[in-house]
């Protein structure tokens, strides 16, 4: 009985979306192309938080060394250094190696140096930072840290830069969340608008059907499996168009963007999105006709 | 099986479309209800199947008081009624049988049943031709005919017919009304609002007859 | 003022709802249609004021062949056709006035004569006093008598009136006939297709039978 | 005749907007939605662009000059630099300025100095760049133009640097651009649809007016007037709510911000913009009518 009901609320709802093909496409349609600006967002925020945190990793501590520093100290303090949180890789560079460097980025002006009698440049070690801790507040945390140690005499990071950086990361999570949020809100209003405008469209025969003795739920659930299923439908259009989209800039601009973007390139969304993504569309779907609904059965 | 006691209805403040009505009708009996246009027959037969609900007065169906009924038991009271309305309030994008089915899947019938009885209730009203045809491409008749069948399709114990021979010619507004009465003859009440006034003269039943609201006698 | 010279009309593919009809309606006569549901009274108005084009066959009104007619035309021809409706096509968002006046504000009517004629049309009909009401809450007849006033409001040259006192008792019945008598003793062509018998015998005027499509004789 | 014609449809759009206040109601409330999110991304990238530009104009090149050059000659070459499109300014930086810079530059190893009897560091011109030109190409570009000066010696601009800034900019504006121009279909769509659903609604009014004579220009008039105003309602309603929203910015988090973006701030779309939007909403209900009615008039 159960079952032979189930079969009969999903022929209603094939026959529902066949006899008002008009408004169920234009419904569907809308939905799909809401969702699609949703995921593009989303895919566009994914592939941009990348490439800046691939960007942001090449923010580093110098730490200069004290010239007492003697070798077994250094290895000791290494042990330490290593155990704060949010260091990555650490690599030395001794008096040697400073010089050397310091003459190349002179580059023409490395007559400079010639009087010199003595390396006065102090050996370091460059501190790279995990990804997390690849922001202003977090690096100055690292650095007040080093600075307890007695071996290292002076420290430098990008301060400025690196201020900059995250004031504009900062900047632009905000718009994104901000703009994000204005989008779902967006998508959830739209879908239910559109929903209501084609639940009204159908409002004579709900007055008809409950003329004729039809139950408030008798009604309602071939309206939400019709929700659902615009929901599912519209969500997985604008999947593949997304899809469609991130494989055309992938093949077309791609080749040459990935030069200088260098390894990741673009990638689309996982599995677990696409996912949450159908499932939203169903439940915007059900949302929806619900809210549709309560008007034309009072 | 039908009570009215001191019923008023009243859908704008001063004026009652129904005053002070009082009546009896016999389970089984199959009475005419005329009067002139305006006089609140259509009132009168909402309040039967509460698509309006009365201003003042009670109102019992079927051993039951309709003034307190709560809206959630509305639909199981429409199911005992059979309902022909004077603007048909057929389904536009559905096609005869599936109009003439919504009566008996409302009430959760089975497919079997449902055909068989659906066809069966198509012929008795002559329109076993225009199965598949959606109201829009049917004659008034014909679309009248329907909105009779889907009444007449569940077996009602109550059968309330606004107008429902007001677009048919003779030969078939006798053959509706024998149908009626066959299914009178069966059991169910049967109340007809009408203008037909041969109809009425040529059947003997009993009638009633409103007046700018009122039960005249 | 109409002539049919063998037309056909068909729906679907094998059947025809109209079969060589011929027929001469003059200037001024006032004639009736017959025939039981489904014979094709309403395809044969519908025909008359382009709601539906004719299969085969010409068609004259007014001296116009319609069969010809542009589609830009067609506004042109009806505002000089009033028409009742069966099932009356009244708006629902619009009052009473709102629905009689439009017949007027198509053909630019000046607000004041719009007024004035409205307000004449739904005195004669019985209905001043439902005129800002919206046909929703308006009886059967009330609503008949609206699409009937509408059809009256802009003197049209031919009045076709399908089912016109369907939902009317006897006593506006006979009213609205004189209505539209009088309106023909004025020179309007009035076609009338009706169920009821009474009124057609009462009259005396020609009267047109329609059977399955073929006009009898 | 026409001005009471005029009259006549005016007040029927008003009729009808009371007659099916619901339908107007959503459809008006989608076209706001639509139009503030549309509205809402511009005034992102307006301000995102003028807060990069700003952090961009740091951008500059170093002209490093030959020992050789007289003050005339200075005079001269600084003449025929100005002319070079591109160039905003210019400042100069002597021999002993550059020392004084660089000892502070080199802060606790200035020890390394100490042995210089002369100062072997050059003379040089800071130029900064116009706006149009800060990207590696344009820069790079002016840079082989300055080549070609025989006082020039040695040029230097941040190259690494600006390239990212670039690619990180284009990539940036990709994304706008892409966005922008699916929210702008996207909103084109979703309210051409809205307007469809709330057409659609009213089939049975169309399909009467024409039985009774009515012309489609008498039908559709209305309709255009009606979907105009919804425009023009609906982008006044999101031209009110972003203004709300951005106050609400400006008040909320702007005193924390405005410290680390420095002077501009955030900034409100220009009057010719909202104009645009008010224009862009009244044609976009005017199309939406437009596409809708071809179904029901034949
Ligand atoms: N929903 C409503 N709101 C307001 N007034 C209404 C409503 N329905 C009916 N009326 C008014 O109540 C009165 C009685 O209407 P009703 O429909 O009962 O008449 P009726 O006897 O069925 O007439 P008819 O024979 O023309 O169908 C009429 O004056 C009508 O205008
Ligand atoms: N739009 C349509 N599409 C297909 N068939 C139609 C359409 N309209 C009418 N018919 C069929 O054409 C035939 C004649 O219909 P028509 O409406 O002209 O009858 P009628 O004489 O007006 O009947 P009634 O008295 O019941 O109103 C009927 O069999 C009907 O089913
Ligand atoms: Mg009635
Ligand atoms: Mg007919």
């Amino acid at each position: 009985m159960l079952f032979e009901r189930a079969i009969y609320f999903l022929e209603r709802v094939g026959q529902n979306i066949r006899q008002d093909a008009f408004i169920n496409l234009v419904t569907i349609s809308t939905i799909a192309i809401t969702l699609l600006i949703l995921s593009t967002f989303w895919l566009c925020f994914l592939n941009l938080n990348t490439f800046l945190q691939n960007w942001g990793e090449k923010i580093q501590i110098t730490a200069y060394l004290n010239e007492r520093t003697s070798p077994e100290q250094l290895e000791e303090l290494k042990g330490k250094i290593r155990e704060i949180p949010g260091i990555k890789e650490m690599s030395f560079i001794s008096k040697d190696q400073a010089l050397k460097l310091f003459r190349e980025q002179l580059g023409g002006q490395d007559g400079l140096l010639e009087g010199l009698n003595s390396n006065p440049l102090p050996a370091s070690w460059e501190i790279q930072l995990q990804q997390d801790y690849q922001n202003s507040e977090k690096a100055a945390e690292i650095v007040g840290k080093l600075k307890g140690f007695k071996e290292i005499e002076d420290l430098q990071y990008g301060q400025r830069w690196v201020e900059r950086f995250s004031i504009f990361l900062n900047l632009l999570r905000l718009a994104t969340f901000f703009i994000g949020g204005l989008l779902i809100l967006a998508t959830i209003f739209i879908i239910s608008n559109t929903i209501k405008l084609s639940v009204y469209a159908r409002k004579e025969e709900i007055e008809i059907m409950k003329l004729v003795g039809a139950a408030d739920w008798f009604i309602k659930i071939p309206f939400f499996l019709g929700g659902i299923l615009q929901g599912l439908i519209g969500a997985s259009i604008a999947m593949v168009i997304l899809y469609s989209i991130y494989k055309f800039l992938i093949d077309a601009i791609s080749p040459v963007m990935s030069l200088s973007l260098g390894a990741g390139g673009l990638t689309f969304l996982p599995w677990n999105h696409i996912y949450w993504f159908l499932l939203g569309g169903m439940l915007l779907g059900l949302a929806g006709s619900f809210t549709s609904l309560g008007r034309h059965l009072r | 099986m039908i009570q009215m006691f001191h019923v008023y209805k009243s859908y704008l403040r001063n004026t009652n479309a129904l005053e002070d009505i009082n009546l009896r009708v016999e389970k089984g009996e199959f009475v005419f209800l005329t009067g002139p246009s305006g006089a609140g027959k259509t009132t009168l037969l909402k309040l039967l199947f509460c698509a309006e609900r009365a201003t003042r007065g009670q109102i019992l169906v079927n051993g039951r008081n309709i003034a307190r009924i709560r809206e959630s038991s509305i639909p199981y009271l429409r199911r005992n009624i059979g309902v022909v309305f004077q603007d048909f309030k057929l389904l536009n994008n559905r096609t005869a049988f599936e109009n003439v089915a919504l009566a008996l899947e409302v009430i959760g019938a089975r497919r079997k049943e449902i055909k068989s009885k659906v066809w069966k209730t198509l012929k008795m009203v002559g329109l076993q031709h225009k199965i598949n045809t959606k109201p829009l491409r049917l004659a008034g008749g014909e679309q009248q005919r329907i909105a009779i069948a889907r009444a007449l399709v569940n077996d009602p114990a109550i059968l309330l017919a606004d107008e429902p021979t007001g677009n048919l010619d003779p030969d078939l507004t006798i053959e509706i009304i024998n149908l009626l009465k066959d299914i009178n003859a069966r059991g169910t009440t049967v109340m007809i609002a009408t203008h037909n006034q041969a109809l009425v003269e040529k059947l003997h039943k009993r009638s009633l007859v409103l007046d700018k609201g009122k039960l005249l006698n």
